[in-house]
Order: structure tokens, then C-alpha cells, then sequence
């Protein structure tokens, strides 16, 4: 246990492995979108691992989970398998959503994992009714919603977060503020840029946090879905970067290099094993021996990815409406 | 309040409501949500009294915000409930159109069949009231064009009372567009709620010398023609199409058959309407069948206009009905 | 000049006539339509007369109008004749908008009156768009947009603020909460029932002001109308009520017939004259003076809109494009 | 940066931002405004390099809010202006259709008219990218069915470079739907900009034996079917619609009286299609004429899945308009 910290050695390992298993993933995905195995958008999440996993460790088995096309990290962290996750980004049959989905569109119905949602703030109204639903069956089970701070601007924010207070839901709506929604700052699209202001403006809780400091966000989330699961819906932002651009097609025209370089310094994956180390948790050969096992997971969902098979085309139109129900 | 259902006069408004009532009772999953469906008795009184009877929780008032309260509903059916949502109309729906076409339509597809959103979204559409142009278009045949969704349109009170259970217990989005010109329209409806197969369209009158294919609203209009036309020895058959996605298009394409001439009835505006797509399915597969072209009935292009005389011009009229066959059998 | 009030007696039979016109042609209406002489929906102003008269009182003859389908007092008040306003809901080709819009859909080009528009919440965005153009073009006018407080809750109106606020739009936004959307009451729509809270987390001035009182309306509104003019958008609420139905076909289930009683203790048609009175700048016969030209004004009107052409069937298709324009 | 445009080879991307560079130069009131065009240099890269010449004021980069600013461009082109309004894609769209039909399309018949809404919305339309069910959608049919506004679609380098100036000229509200398979084409552009009559269709290839009647994205398969077909013997005339609203009916039935055969190709969902407005329109037009039912030829009707076989199967293929043209001439 270190003082400082606040945490255990095995739960600042585990922590660390969590955001590295992230990383690790993106980056590989992001290398096979060069070779043309994966194809169509692909967003990353490399810097905003700390979000991510701060938060979805909170929640427990029966929470639900919504969240963008920029999900990989979500799905990983949900238990989603990175095998599964692969092969969906291949395009793939074994993928978690038969290969119909893509980067874009995880799916996941054993982890309550909601997508995988591609409508810039579309996806908010789905997360109050799940809250809905598990309050009107009196379950004490909470949604998670994540969406980025472009979202915020979206009507469908606005009337979101309006019904889930106004009815009382045990929503947790985290937002994963980057500063940039593609190539649009946030002061370019918010009349008021302190977003804690602008959702408590629907009277409900609403709080920031540092979101390159995975113990903070931890510390804050924990609260944060607390008060959830005691009734009531809540506001996080999460105050994070992207390293990479928007997409793969992104040139980055309207960010200097240095911004992002200063960001870079606060990356999670240096400054949280630093951190760890500092507090004495570390022993010799904890960063090969983690940073072995994540490869090796990634490799083998690689493989995976590479050997399974894709959905046979004659299944081309299935799944438009139930199987068995009446056409 | 509630009328005797074993055999009594009732309206459509009534047998809708009924038909609510009726899910609500058998099934606790239920609940029906929309603007004013509580306190006001919805917008065309189809759930007063609801309130009265099932309370808050089930009779949902909601604020104006038709693309939260839409996606809400798709939430709450992945969420394990069996959402009624009703849309004031069709115009409305347009700020819900997103939630419906993006993601109630896509979820099943899109997550490899292991999400389906067993949702029910009712409205209502039309013109005939004085409404003008964002109150009174018919833009239904846009929703029978996306895949994942099912349309439904109950033009009797029959299909008003017993349409909405099958819908409920369907495991996919089904969509039911109510006429407001229909609400009063009353029938005898006695003993069981009728028992509706939502995959079916409905010979609402045979006939063998030309088939008069429409929905909704239209429906009274063809019957209408139908007699008229009667009197002249012709005998119209006229096709409910009811369930306008997925077509049933062996119900159509039979009757066509038969007759060997076609005139499509849509309130909705001619190019691009759910017409056109009976026209085309009509003229690829029963080509060689036909006497006469397939002949279409439409509101004139052109936004609602508010005055009487100009909205009744513009809707199909019962003279346009009459000329359409007379054209296709001469 | 009056201490108390601090108006002439000018000023204040002024804006007495200006709230009788529009009650006693609302009355109009209401009894033409329950002779079917006016069909749709009708939605009277009746009780809010003093909100209208209050703001756009405030305007310069350049300055744009946008409305809802409560806005027979927005026309009149801003100088479209009672003429053709009735002749609009009559159905006839003398009105206002050529018999095509009817009651919620009263337009006038001259008077830069943009409707008269009946989805709630979809005319936000058009007022942003005017307030653009005024700015792009460097013009002083400014645009005032009337809504009701249920369109608090639709999502354009977030997106609207954001916009105007965002671009520094020359907007005054007037939200006339008379309490109801419907049957819906403010606290079963809106999380936050303090409209000027939620306006304000755009980052503009928000102010709300006493709808029943035409004095305090003015001076709220002469003041917001300056701020906007000098360029900024702003918000401003009229606490009000409508003494009337929603529409005609509202059985008011959700509203105790006392609450309407209280409300129309504060009638202004009964309450400014009064004060009129205690203040000294009523003369005797004024009341029945007033009174009888404005029956007449509306007894000319109903008599014009009975006696104006109906537009011919054969121009059914006309307007639909620009006539001379490519096809 | 600038490509010459005095003879030169250009993509369609480089023809639409030439295009829109012209517009603004020679007249003030036209500035384009969407999400992204500004400092990221539009999403598929169409307006690059025009914020640097023309500035922020004129190229706005708006947040996400489709519904606020199509509405802005709505209005703005109430106040004078004559703004290009550009969202991302179509599915999108969907956010800001209630501003587009219930707004836009129906002011100047609302307003007696009074008020004309000269507006331009430019957006992207179709599959082929592996982006899946929530960007690969082609809507355009939609709204070729809402009277008060004109549709467009320019399928080739000319009319990327010719349509938009007439389109801002156009008292009503145009739509330009680009299909983004068509930005990296290229051809040489010559001389002075291409005049583009916006009222017509054009044969793209003429031919006596059948008519393929396409747009958009698909006008390169109808164009390779027709080569194709010609090793056969087949001469096919390929129709490239170009304004979807209002259809050039008289280009379209003269070819097709001509051929006496109609295969219409859309990659939109074949029910409700725009398609199926083209055959409606051919057999109840050229019903007589015919030698062989008008067919279609469509995306499959489902979710645009993400795997590229399955993308590419749901998607209309060249066997696909083959087969069908074969068909047409058994
Ligand atoms: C309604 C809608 N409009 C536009 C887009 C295109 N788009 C995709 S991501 C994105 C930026 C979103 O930014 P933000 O919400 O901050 O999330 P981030 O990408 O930064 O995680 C945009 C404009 C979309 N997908 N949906
Ligand atoms: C988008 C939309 N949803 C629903 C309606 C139906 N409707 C018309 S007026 C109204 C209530 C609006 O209330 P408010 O904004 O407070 O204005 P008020 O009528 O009180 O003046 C509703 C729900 C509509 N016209 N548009
Ligand atoms: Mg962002
Ligand atoms: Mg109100």
C-alpha cells in the first residue's frame, strides 16, 4: 500500500495493465489499417486510456455501457476479449459483431456493452433508456455513457440530459472532453466552454476531473457512479487528449505538433508507471513482464483475427429482423 | 368510460385506446410515453383516461423533445421493457428520424443479431383538417423504405383494436401511422379482440375488373369509388395494403393478377411515394398480365395549403379515383 | 407625465389600445370559429397581450420578427392590418399569406415577419440565421424570436443559443412562459424550471421579467433590445399566462379552473387601466372611446375577410417554386 | 494549391472546391458554412485551402448542431445572403431534415409567396467505404420527394464544376448530393467553366437497345455495363438523371420509347427507392411502348454492413445490371 497513492502494488499494476492493454491494442490496429486489415473509420483512443479505464472500473457486472465509434477501449475494458474486437475490426465472422459492425460499431450483449454508436450524440437518448428501463424494474443496475466533448453541442444532449434528470435516471453521462472534435476546438463550439457549468445548468450533479491521472478519475468516477447507483443522474467530464489525429484521414491542419508534444508529457502510460515507481510499488521486470503479456495478447487476437473466418455472403440480409419472427 | 367491448359501437379512437388498455393490462412490460398522452389525454384524446388507470409511471408525459423521447423508447426496449412511444404526427417525427433510421433500424444488423429493440412507435399522419404544410403531410412511405423496421396501417376500426398486440410481441421496431381523419370513424366490434396477422394485406371489397390498392385514409375513399362505380357495372376490388414494410406483395400482385389493371391510392405527394414502389413492384412482375398502365392517385405537389378548397384540391378526390379507372379501362 | 408610472398619458392609452386590439380581435377569432368560419388550430393570445405589446413596442421598423402559431398578436402588433390577418384565417387571397397559411402561419415580407411557424423549436434556428446575415452585412437591425417555454426542452433551442451566442448574433430570444406546453406544466418539462438559469450556461445575458405588468415588459425589453442591438445575443423571459385553451380543442383536464381565476386577477386588460386611472392620466370616455375604435377595426376586418376572394383551385401549384424560375 | 483551370486535369473534389472558390469571388453574398470546412479543411476534403483565402467569416466551421445550422442557412438566405451549407453526409442530415421539409421547402408557399429561401446544402451520399450502417446510407430519394426544393446530383468533373453557380442563383432551396466514391475521379476540365442546365437530364452514352437510367455514384457501372455489353452486340443508352427533383420526365421516356426497355439503377434500398419512382413514372407513361418490364436494380435491403464482401454484395455489382439488362432482352 503506498501512502502516497493511495492504492496497493497490485491494483497500480493492475491499473497500468489495463491502459497498456489500450494502448497496445490501438497501436496495432492502427498498423494494421495500413496494410488494409482493417478498413472504413478508425478512431483511436491512444491518450485517453486513463478516461477509459478510471471510469469502467467502477462499474459492476449488470451496469450497462454506451459509448462512440472512438470504443476500442471501452470494449477492452468492458471484458469484451481483444480477440473478439479484432476480428470485428477484420471484418469477421468471430468478430463481436459478425463482422457487420467494424470499429465503429462494438457490440457486445453479455457485457451489456451498447455499442459502438456513430451519431455524434445519437446515442445519449439510448443511454436514458436503458436508465428507464432498470428504473422503472427497480433495478439497482446504472448506464455508463461516454461521448466526446463535440457531442455537447448536439440538440440531443440537451434533451438527454434534461429527461434523464428530469425523470431521475441512474445515468452516468462521462464526458470524454479532448478539446477537439475533429478539427473544431472546443472554444469554437461552445458559447461557454466550462462544460461542468453547462450540465448543471439541468440541475444535476456534474464535476471534472484531470483525466490524464487514472487515480483521479478513479477517485471522481467512484463518487460519480455512487451517486448514480443511489438515483439520480450525473455529469463527468473528463479533461483528456488525443495523441493521434481524429481519424486515419485526419492531416491535423489545426493543431500545432507542440500541443500535442506538451500533451504527450502527460501521458498516462509514462506518468502512472513513473508514479508507481516513485511510491516504491514497482519491482525489476513488472514493465517487461506486463508489457509480455500485452503483446502476447495482442498477437494472439491478431491471429486470431487473421485465421478466423469471414460471414459467408449468402448471410448477406440476415439479421435485418429477427430470425423466426413474423416477416 | 371504457365501453363494453363485447359488442358495441365503437370509434377508432376508442378501439385504439382499448387496445392500449388492453397490452397494458395483459403485459406489465408496457408502458406508453409522448407528449401530453397523460395530463392532456393525448393530443387526439387516444389515451384519456389512460392515466386515470395505469398512473404516472405508465402514462408518460414527456417534454417536447421528440429525438430523446424516441431514442429513450429504443433504450428502455433493449432495457427489457415494451415501449408504446406515440409521435403527435408524422411532420413531428422528422426530429426523431435519426434515432429511428440510424439506430432502431440499424441496432440488429449492426451488433450481429444480438440486440433487437422490441419497440412500438405510434403516430399520426395526414391531411383533411385545415392543418396546413408542417401539420399535415403522409410521410409514412418514407419509414417503408428502411429495412429493420415494420409499417402498419390500420384504416378499419378492426385493425385499430387488434393491430397494436402483434406489434408489441413483434421482437423489432414496428411503426403504426393512424389517419386523424379515421379517429371517429365508428364500427360495430364485438366479442374478442380481433385477431390480426400483421404480415397481411386485406381484400377490403372484391371485384374482378381493376384493382384500387391504397392504405390509411385512402381506404374509405376507395370503397367510395367502389360503390360509385358499382352503379356503372364495374366491380372495383379495392386492396387495404395495411402493412406498408415489408410489402405484401403476393396479396398484391394476385389481385392484379386477376384484374389485370391497377390504380394506387396515396395521400402522400406522387413522386417518390409508396405508390410509386406498388407501380414499379406491380409493372415488374405482373408486366405481361396487365390490360393498362399502373395508374397512380396522389396529393398535388405541393405543401399543404391552409384554405378548405385548396386542401381538398389537393388531396386525392373521389373524382380523380373514378377518371384513374375509367383510364385504365378504356 | 406620470411619477408613478413614469409614462405620458399618451404612451399609456398607446399601449392600452395596443393590448385591446389584440384581445378583441382574439375574441373575434374565437367566435369565428366556432362558426367555422376560421378552421385549423387556433391558438389565442388572449392573457399574454401585455408580453407582445411590451416587446415589440421596442423595435425599429427594420428589425425582423419570427413567431409560432401563437402569433396573431406578434402580426397586428407589428403593423400587419387586422385586414389581412383575419382574411389569412378566413382562407382568402387578401390574406397575409394568401389563405395558404391560416392561423399559425401569418407572414408579411414588408414587415419582416417571418411566420408564424408551428413545429416548436424549428424557428430558433431560422432567427440565428437572420441575426448571421444582419452581421455579415453589417446591418444594425436585429432580429426578435417569440417561443413558448416548452421549446425549452427540444434540442434546437441548445443549439440555437450555442450559435447565436457562439457568433455573437444580434438575437433577442423572448421565451413566453405562460406555464404550459399543452397540458404539460414547466416543472413536468424542464429539470431546471428557472429559464433564465438554463439560458445563462450559454454565456449570455438572461433576464425574466413580469409578462402581466406592459410597463415592466417595456422597460425589461428596451433594455435587452440596446444589448442587442450593440451585438450580442440575449434571453429574455415573460412570465405570463394564457387564460384560454391550448387550441380549441383543449378539454384544459390538466389545469384547475382556479389557477386560471387567480391569473386573471392580473389581467392587464383590467389591471393597466386601472392604473392608468389611479395615476390621473385617464380622461372620462376614454375606455369607451378605445373600445368602440377598436371594434371598429375588427368588426372592418371580419366584414373585409368575409367578403375577400377566395384564391382560385386553378393556382393550387402556384408558389411551390419561384414563378419565372428554372424548373 | 489552385489547380489551372485553362486546361487541365482535375478530380471531382478539385471541380467542387473550384466550384465553390468561383461562387465566392463573384459574389459576397455566397459563403459556406458545416462542420469542419474551415481549419480541417472539410471532412472529405472538398473546401481545403479556402478558409486561408477567404477567411473565417466566409468559411465557417459550425459545432455540431445540423439542425441549428441548416436552419441558420435558412435564415440567412432570408436576410440576403446566399449561403452554401454543407453537412458532412446524409445520414446526418437526418438531424436537420425537419428544418429542410418543414422549413425550407415550405416557406414560400406558406408565405404566399412572399418569402423564397435561396439556399444551397451540399452533402455526401452512398456506400463503398466500409463505414457501415450509420454512414453508408443513399437518402437522396427522400428528399426528390418533397415539393419546394430541387435536387441535384452531379455524377461527373463537369457537373461537380457546373452545377453549384446555377444553383445559387436558383430563387429556391438545391441540394447537391455528391457520392463520395466520385472525389478522387478525375477528367480534363477545359476553358471556361462548364454551363450546366440544372433543368436536365443526359444521355451519358447513347444507345438504341435498352436504357440504363442511373445518378451519382452509379452512372461509372451503368457506363461499364453499357461497354461491356456492347462486346455482345447489346447497344445500351445510359441515362445520368442529374436532378432528381424535379425528374426531366421528357428525357426519360424519350429514351425509353425509344429502347423500349428500362433498367434503372439506384444505390438506395430497392422499396421506395427513387427507382421505383423512375419505372412508376415509365409504365404508367410509356406503358404501350414497352418490349419488357422497367427492372431495378438496387442495394440489398439491409443496414450497410461493414465487411467489404458483404458491403460490396449488398451494393448494386455490375452481374447485378447485366443480368438485368439480359433480362429486359429474353
Ligand atoms: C451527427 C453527426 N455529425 C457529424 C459526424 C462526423 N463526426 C464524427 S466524429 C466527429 C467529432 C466528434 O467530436 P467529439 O464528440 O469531441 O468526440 P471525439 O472524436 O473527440 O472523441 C464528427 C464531427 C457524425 N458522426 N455525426
Ligand atoms: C416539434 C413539435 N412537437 C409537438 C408539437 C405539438 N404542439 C404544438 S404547440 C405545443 C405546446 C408548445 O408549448 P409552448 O412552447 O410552451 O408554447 P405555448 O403553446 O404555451 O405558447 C405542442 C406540444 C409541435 N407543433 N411541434
Ligand atoms: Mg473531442
Ligand atoms: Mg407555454
Amino acid at each position: 500500500m503506498s501512502e502516497a497513492l493511495g492504492i496497493e502494488r497490485e491494483q497500480g499494476l493492475h491499473l497500468w495493465r489495463q491502459m497498456l492493454r489500450v494502448r497496445r491494442m490501438e497501436e496495432a490496429s492502427a498498423e494494421l489499417y495500413t496494410k488494409s486489415k482493417i478498413r472504413g473509420f478508425l478512431h483511436l483512443y491512444i491518450g485517453q486510456e486513463a478516461g477509459g479505464v478510471g471510469v469502467l472500473e467502477q462499474l459492476e457486472p449488470g451496469d450497462a455501457v454506451v459509448a462512440t465509434y472512438r470504443e476500442h477501449g471501452h470494449a477492452l475494458l468492458r471484458g469484451i476479449s481483444a480477440r473478439s474486437i479484432m476480428a470485428e475490426m477484420f471484418g469477421k465472422q468471430a468478430g463481436c459483431s459478425r463482422g457487420r459492425g467494424g470499429s465503429m460499431h462494438l457490440f457486445d450483449a453479455a457485457a451489456r456493452f451498447y455499442g459502438g454508436n456513430a451519431i455524434v450524440g445519437g446515442h445519449l437518448p439510448l443511454a436514458v433508456g436503458l436508465g428507464l428501463a432498470d428504473r422503472l424494474q427497480g433495478r439497482k443496475q446504472i448506464t455508463c455513457c461516454f461521448f466526446g466533448e463535440g457531442a455537447v453541442a448536439e440538440g440531443e444532449f440537451h434533451e438527454s440530459l434534461n429527461l434523464a434528470r428530469l425523470w431521475r435516471l441512474p445515468v452516468l453521462f462521462v464526458c470524454e472532453n479532448n478539446l477537439y472534435a475533429m478539427g473544431t476546438a472546443l472554444a469554437r463550439s461552445e458559447a461557454q466552454v466550462d462544460l461542468c457549468r453547462k450540465a448543471a445548468s439541468y440541475d444535476l450533479h456534474a464535476q471534472a476531473v484531470d483525466g490524464m491521472d487514472v487515480l483521479a478519475v478513479a477517485a471522481a468516477a467512484r463518487a460519480c457512479v455512487d451517486r448514480v447507483r443511489s438515483g439520480e443522474p450525473v455529469f463527468l467530464e473528463v479533461k483528456t487528449y488525443r495523441f493521434r489525429p481524429h481519424s486515419m484521414f485526419d492531416p491535423e491542419l489545426y493543431r500545432d505538433r507542440e500541443e500535442v508534444e506538451r500533451w504527450k508529457e502527460r501521458d498516462p502510460l509514462v506518468t502512472f508507471p513513473e508514479r508507481l515507481e516513485q511510491a516504491g510499488l514497482l519491482e525489476p521486470g513488472d514493465r517487461e513482464r506486463l508489457e509480455a503479456e500485452v503483446a502476447s495478447e495482442v498477437a494472439d487476437a491478431v491471429a486470431f483475427a487473421e485465421a478466423a473466418e469471414f460471414e459467408p455472403v449468402s448471410d448477406l440480409c440476415r439479421f435485418v429482423y429477427a430470425e423466426g419472427a413474423p416477416e | 368510460m371504457t365501453p363494453d367491448f363485447r359488442m358495441s359501437t365503437v370509434s377508432y379512437r376508442e378501439a385504439m385506446r382499448e387496445a392500449i388498455r388492453d397490452a397494458m393490462r395483459r403485459d406489465p412490460r408496457v408502458f406508453l410515453m409522448g407528449e401530453d398522452v397523460g395530463r392532456y389525454g393525448g393530443c387526439y384524446a387516444v389515451s384519456k383516461g389512460l392515466l386515470e388507470e395505469f398512473g404516472e409511471e405508465r402514462i408518460r408525459d414527456t417534454p417536447l423533445s421528440e429525438s430523446a423521447f424516441v431514442g429513450a423508447g429504443i433504450g428502455a426496449a433493449l432495457g427489457g421493457l415494451r415501449p408504446i412511444v406515440e409521435v403527435m404526427t408524422v411532420n413531428f417525427s422528422l426530429l426523431a428520424l435519426d434515432q429511428i433510421v440510424n439506430t432502431a433500424a440499424t441496432l440488429r444488423h449492426m451488433s450481429g443479431n444480438q440486440f433487437g429493440v422490441p419497440l412500438v412507435i405510434r403516430m399520426t399522419t395526414g391531411a383533411g383538417r385545415q392543418l396546413a404544410a408542417q401539420h399535415s403531410h403522409s410521410l409514412e412511405g418514407w419509414y417503408a423504405h428502411v429495412p429493420g423496421i415494420k409499417i402498419l396501417a390500420p384504416a378499419t376500426i378492426q385493425d385499430a383494436r387488434g393491430m397494436l398486440w402483434p406489434a408489441l410481441q413483434d421482437p423489432d421496431p414496428v411503426l403504426i401511422f393512424e389517419h386523424n381523419s379515421l379517429y371517429n370513424e365508428t364500427a360495430a366490434l364485438t366479442g374478442e379482440p380481433p385477431e390480426v396477422d400483421i404480415r397481411k394485406a386485406q381484400i377490403a371489397r372484391p371485384g374482378r375488373d381493376v384493382s384500387l390498392l391504397t392504405y390509411g385514409g385512402t381506404v374509405a375513399l376507395a370503397l367510395e369509388a367502389a360503390r360509385t362505380l358499382e352503379a356503372e357495372g364495374i366491380q372495383a376490388e379495392v386492396i387495404d395494403l395495411r402493412v406498408l414494410r415489408p410489402l405484401d406483395e403476393a396479396t398484391i400482385l394476385e389481385s392484379v393478377r386477376r384484374t389485370r389493371r391497377a390504380v394506387v391510392i396515396d395521400e402522400a405527394w406522387r413522386s417518390g411515394s409508396l405508390a410509386a414502389e406498388v407501380c414499379a413492384r406491380i409493372a415488374e412482375e405482373a408486366f405481361y398480365e396487365l390490360e393498362a398502365p399502373p395508374t397512380r392517385v396522389c396529393s398535388a405537389e405541393v405543401p399543404m395549403p391552409y384554405a378548405k378548397h385548396l386542401e381538398q384540391a389537393a388531396l386525392p378526390q373521389l373524382a380523380d379515383v373514378l377518371d384513374a379507372v375509367r383510364g385504365v379501362l378504356a
